[in-house]
């Protein structure tokens, strides 16, 4: 099992959502969070005085799969949150050792 | 810091008790317990800027008239107050709703405004700190503070002829021709006294913005106590004391300055102290934009709202020159709010809401002095120029000097008190208050103006900076850095907005 | 539930509009609908708290000056009512303004006081709350509980000569002279009646305040609905209705109780009944500290400043008494914060700001009945005393007892309201509001204070009790618990604070 | 953008001061600068909407009075305009406090009524809008809106013999009786001004509700500085000008139009620009609940409060007639606040905040143009009628039509308007305001509502999508894509809620 | 060593940690995230407009703990978290490499 | 790969971010978290009542890095963020199979 952890624009949310349930995936738990990269960020105004405001809004997803699917998922995220532009994000991918259904017991692949 | 705290509150109780206990055997009495008061103390009564002339006491022919349309006047024996009312019931409506407006403008309008240009970690503190002196002055105000600003004594302090609010029932029988108080001939000595107290509570609380983020609680309370007797009370009197130094009703007056409703006795007066209070208390280790822009919204509608009361209010009567004042306190709050707008959108690119908020306020803040003096005209003036300076005054000047005054208490209140005091001199017209300006060939206004802004720049400046300093000395101002780090909020309150 | 309610819709509208209809054709006629209206029921019209004597109706003088001034007057027909104008201005002013400065107290005042004093999941349905109310009880009291509560009937219950506002305007004008309502001789009895309005208002809103987060929408519309009517309606009368039991004005009284602003009528009357519905309904599964005390910070300042309406507003004019009554009640709030914020300080080592609001809060409500009838001095005891009394009520008395009073709804409101009508019978002085007090030698306006307190306390409870039982029997209380797990805002009424 | 707009303060600075120094100079020289000015003008000066005949000016006889009584009058020599005062106080008191509550409704209330309504991402935008437009407004009216409204002139359009406000002050002098606006008699013009600038204020800023989180704010304001000007000033002087079209109390005019506080003025024109300004900016990207819906509750609270002053206030004095709109508007606003909870329940199963808060602004804006004419019956009705229709406006109209009016302005104000201006014709009361509708026989007064509603429509719709146009044709109505998803408050504002 | 990340209905955080404390675990962190699975979401009503929220509050819970406890801490969870209703959230155990305790510089099992 | 997972004081980002910046780290992700362990929390009062807050504000902070500088990562997390009182805070470093860059699809390395 595979653990894949992307960074996306907040917007994106709902697309990506659908597409990860279109191939099947209908588990996945969001964070919000602040990006710093090579984005530019906003400057915010305070009487007069300019604040650069280097850490950017976005949202970390995380959707525990298969080993197997782990390649479609972060390809259908690619896909769907995608805009060309810089501050898209990142994906990462790293291995989960066991899962539990917490209502249930049911472990591993069962419980995803 | 706790135990002496602990320790005040009873030794506040007695004192209270036995100084509101005296008098209240005096208004039982009704015997005026006070020789000096008013009456007897003028001279020049009537300062020019409230001189609404009596009408005929309407209710002392309601008096009269009562065993005639005989229908209401069931009730078995009218109580000897009640039979006196006073002069003008629509005077007084309009001042009740002025003491509620103004009221407003501190809790929670200035809190508000205060408390969105604040980190959220400290806007709790900031709040309550404006709760806490709008208590704090009242009771010390209803003690003192009337009395030595508005009873006559000297030229520099009044007397305590009114202390405890000793005898501002029971004159009013004297005669059933309503209050005899000089200054607000037609409405009730105790409406009057709300009225000014009032600004003797927002005055302090506008200071809070200097040091805002970084003072203690305990510490704030003990500068305000202290600063709202020894600089508030005697420069009150200067300006408005029947028998103060810059009086310009006062025939007496050393010089007569102009100040319709505390441009230099609230705004150069907070203006100056906060300045000395930025620099006293220190620079806040960090500091940020403000974190919610909505509450200094909210709060700057209020202060708009409010400020009708204190500006139309100061007329105390329901007429002309208050409409007047009404007219030029919103054209120039307008004109000072896209003023600085439009300056900031050419300077940053983006016009802000905190932006066009404190605009307004500067406008509110120039326009005080001259809202019963000036017409349109000067009140346009006044809002451009308290819209470039203040907004210099909140940028430049600040980082020019390098204090911190972290809400602007100085940049705003300061400067736009200290702009609408001169153009008061400038731009006065003889016809709506009684005074010629500059403009009208009278330049000797101009340099009373001066010197009565001095004046109280200078000595208010030095009190202020011997009470903070003994502050210092005893119980400190200044919060430890990890407070200030974690925010008051959490450290001195124990609260945390979520 | 929704069912019901569903229903309730329809057959409100065709009750009502059956009922306004029938006064509509009144007025319209001009024939008084009501040969038992308010001046035949009246051998003891005028309550002393609010006596103040009529003038001369100036609009019956204008109405003959008319045709001399005639430039005005090109109106061709001038149509009847407009031609009998009030007897003051003033007070009618400011009779307009209280109207308006009350209803501010519980919209948006009271809704963010509680609001912020809840978990976030529930400030929703808690400022919804205020808002229902204040919606349904305008209905319900335009249709019964003005009638119930302020026309002449029998000394336990008023008449329904007024139901549906029937009258209310015609009486006008039998003679010219302005509003013949003897409660309120100088103002329209429209304004008087609005005024009224918004005390049977905030009476309920504020017994939500005990059941906080945890009943159900419906339940609390149908409790406030019939609480209004079996509770309100009947102790009003008997404190404020021209033959009322306990109404100090009423010669016929059985015992003359002093109750200026409603300290009784709304204070008692909502702690009361807040505890009983606290312990009716139950404790909350889990608590934890108010979620925002900047909204309760600017509940409190609107709470005080709307105060002004309704305690120099019982004036019912603008006048001496309106005027001692405003100093008094900025003095005892005043006092009654400080002294929380210091007991909290010396007890907790910290000064909060829900602290020190609800001091405040506490101190207004005391004062309330005392308001017209004391000076200074009673003005800073009750302060002191209702500062102490209501954090025992809101901390001590609440955990010795166990029962779950949220927001304190009898921890102020009940134990401030008990203090404050005390206090009136030892503080009251003749010649403020024409009673004495025990400190004037009238001892007896202890024990009537007392019996007054008391009646009201049982009588209300014993209701509130029956009320709250049929509910329960009938559609429940309580929502269930995983509404109030996950909040009553998303489960009740669909929406969220983001 | 910023070119332009750094441009706009300094021109717009210029020509101000030319325009106030000009009529400056004619206050003090105290010469009526224009001859055709109201009194002249006057065929049939008092609107029926008004009519309240003035008293026998009190102050000319105060100050014959003042040598009698002369203990007040030491002011040495009383400048002319104080010995002129207005004939009466009370009226005077009430009006300034209606100013204040007036302006109260748009800052904060719809800044908050609508910025808890859009997204977290856009509420500093949209708080803004009010704010600017208070301030835009404010200047635009005192240099030519108020006169080309106000004055006579023609039956279309006033004059501009109170441009800049000139005379507005010196014609009091004229036989020392007051205001000689046959509009207000018993007032200061100043104060009249003032009133009516805070409802052109709130008129325009109800409309960006129609636009909100798409629309660039630049091009908010030459919108709002434009339409205020080509369509507020025109409509305002149809229904209130001495000779406008509409005017009921215009013996000239071709329709009598009832329109007491300005349904018709205010809403639907508001309404109807709205809609098309909906459709002309376009639907926005993306939507969803509004964030804050305790903000929406502050805002409406204040709105209820406010709009006393709006429809009691609209009497222009304080007396039987403020006293009846009063007591409408309470009844009809909870009415209606209640039939859009109950159908919102019933429809979806749970009653929202939004949803009762929405109802309580559609009674409010219905009974406004009603609320001096028609009685608790009348108001009843249009409650229901109103819950009813501008439900189903924000809901199905908005729905089966597909435009976007995102806070809907027109499904509120112009339905409720609507609404509200066609039952006023069928529940005026010959007693109350001077005019028989439908149920007292007068059919033909639905007709000229219809009349004046149709033509308002018509024009105002013509007028604003010329504007629209051209602006969108020049600096474009709407920010770009990035902006609108990014939030209007980063981009364009700088500013963030944390 | 091994990190436990749980995902739990918020309410349930107070008896999860005393369960967790209950077997010697000391320190954990907790983040607010938003869940999509099979529980269904509720819906906000806007104006008439009913807007569907799939995304439920729930909490994130972190546990770095040595490899022979986490099967303990892991169960200790789920028994304290179990409602039996859907939307009780799931467990995910993955391996850790290195732990630092920040103040003192402490390493790996030390550092926990 | 690896990913540095680090909780430290709020006000200590800055630094971080700086230390970071300052070796050639120039993306990582933060999380406002809420953090439990032996610092002792706060108390608020409300009403008389004292509740004690045990779970402090922290910050998350993931970095994404190269596995031969995660060593040097993890120094200048230490150096900076280090006060030397309680509730300094974590580090912990896990493994990463993959990443990859929205915005162009690189992979692994190259998405850093
Ligand atoms: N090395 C990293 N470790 C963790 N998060 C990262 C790292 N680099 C970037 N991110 C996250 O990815 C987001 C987008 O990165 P950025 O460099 O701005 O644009 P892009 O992904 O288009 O190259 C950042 O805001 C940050 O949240
Ligand atoms: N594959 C997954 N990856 C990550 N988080 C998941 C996944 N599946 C479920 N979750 C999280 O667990 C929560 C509960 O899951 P849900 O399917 O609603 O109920 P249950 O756990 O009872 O089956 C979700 O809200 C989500 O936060
Ligand atoms: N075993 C753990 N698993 C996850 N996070 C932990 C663990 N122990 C501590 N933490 C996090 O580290 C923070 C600091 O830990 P604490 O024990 O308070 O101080 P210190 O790091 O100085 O020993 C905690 O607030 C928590 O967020």
């Amino acid at each position: 099992m595979k653990i894949v952890m992307a960074i996306i624009k907040p917007f994106k949310l709902e697309e990506v959502r659908d597409a990860l349930t279109a191939i099947g995936v209908h588990g996945l738990t969001v964070t919000e969070v602040k990006g710093y990269g090579r984005q530019k960020g906003h400057t915010e105004i305070y009487r007069g005085a300019e604040y650069a405001v280097s850490f950017l809004p976005k949202l970390k997803i995380e959707v525990a799969v298969n080993a197997d699917v782990a390649d479609k998922v972060v390809d259908a995220i690619v896909a769907a949150a995608r805009t060309g532009q810089i501050g898209d994000g990142k994906i990462f991918v790293y291995s989960l050792d066991s899962a539990v259904r917490i209502r249930t017991g049911e472990k591993d692949k069962d419980a995803l | 810091m706790i135990r002496i705290f602990s320790r005040l509150a009873p030794a506040l109780a007695i004192a209270a008790l036995v100084g509101f206990a005296a008098p209240g055997a005096s208004y039982a009495q009704n015997t005026p317990a006070a020789p000096a008061a008013a009456p007897a103390a003028a001279p020049a009564p009537a300062p020019a800027a409230k001189p609404a002339p009596p009408a005929t006491p309407a209710c002392a022919a309601a008096v009269a008239a009562v065993p005639e349309t005989d229908k209401y006047a069931a009730v078995p024996a009218v109580p000897a107050v009640l039979t006196n009312c006073t002069p003008s019931g629509g005077d007084t409506a309009w001042m009740l709703t002025s003491v509620a407006l103004v009221l407003m403008m501190t809790i929670p309008g200035l809190g508000l405004f205060y408390g969105g240009m604040v980190r959220k970690k400290n806007v709790g503190d900031t709040v309550m700190t404006s709760f806490a002196i709008t208590c704090l002055v009242t009771v010390i105000y209803a003690v003192v503070t009337y009395s030595l600003s508005f009873t006559g004594g000297t030229p520099f302090i009044g007397g305590l002829s009114r202390a405890f609010l000793q005898g501002i029932l029971s004159d009013v029988n004297n005669g059933g021709i309503g209050n005899p108080n000089a200054l607000a001939p037609t409405i009730p000595e105790t409406v009057y006294m709300c009225f000014q107290m009032t600004f003797a509570i927002i005055t302090p609380a506008l200071i809070a913005g200097a040091f805002a983020e970084r003072m203690k609680f305990s510490a704030m309370l003990w500068f305000m106590g202290l600063w709202s007797i020894l600089v508030y009370a005697p420069v009150a009197h200067w300006l408005w004391g029947p028998d103060g130094i810059f009086n310009s009703a006062n025939d007496a007056a050393w010089f007569k300055v102009l100040d319709f409703a505390g441009g230099t006795v609230v705004h150069i007066d907070a203006g100056v102290a906060g300045l000395i209070a930025a620099i006293m208390v220190g620079k806040r280790r960090d500091s940020g934009p403000g974190h919610n822009m909505v509450l200094t919204f909210i709060g700057a509608g209020l202060l708009w709202v409010g400020w009708f009361g204190f500006n139309a209010g100061s007329a105390v009567s329901a007429g002309v020159q208050a409409g007047m004042a009404m007219t030029v306190t919103q054209i120039a709050t307008a004109v000072a709010a896209l003023t600085w707008m439009f300056i900031e959108w050419a300077h940053h690119g983006k016009p802000t809401v905190i932006g066009i908020c404190s605009g307004a306020v500067a406008g509110l803040v120039a326009i005080t002095p001259a809202s019963g003096f000036v017409g349109p005209l000067g009140a346009f003036v006044i809002g451009v120029a308290c819209g470039v300076g203040c907004y210099l005054g909140a940028t430049a000047l600040k980082k020019a000097f390098g204090y911190d005054d972290a809400l602007d208490c100085f940049g705003v209140h300061g400067v736009g008190g200290i702009i609408g005091a001169l153009l008061t001199g400038v731009f006065a017209v003889q016809q709506y208050g009684g005074t010629a300006g500059v403009l009208e060939g009278n330049a000797g206004q101009f340099i009373n103006q001066c010197i009565g802004v001095g004046t109280v720049i200078v000595y208010d400046a030095i009190v202020t900076i011997i009470i903070l300093a003994v502050i210092k000395a005893t119980i400190g101002l200044r919060v430890s850095d990890d407070v200030e780090r974690d925010g008051l909020d959490y450290a001195l309150h124990g609260e945390v907005v979520q």
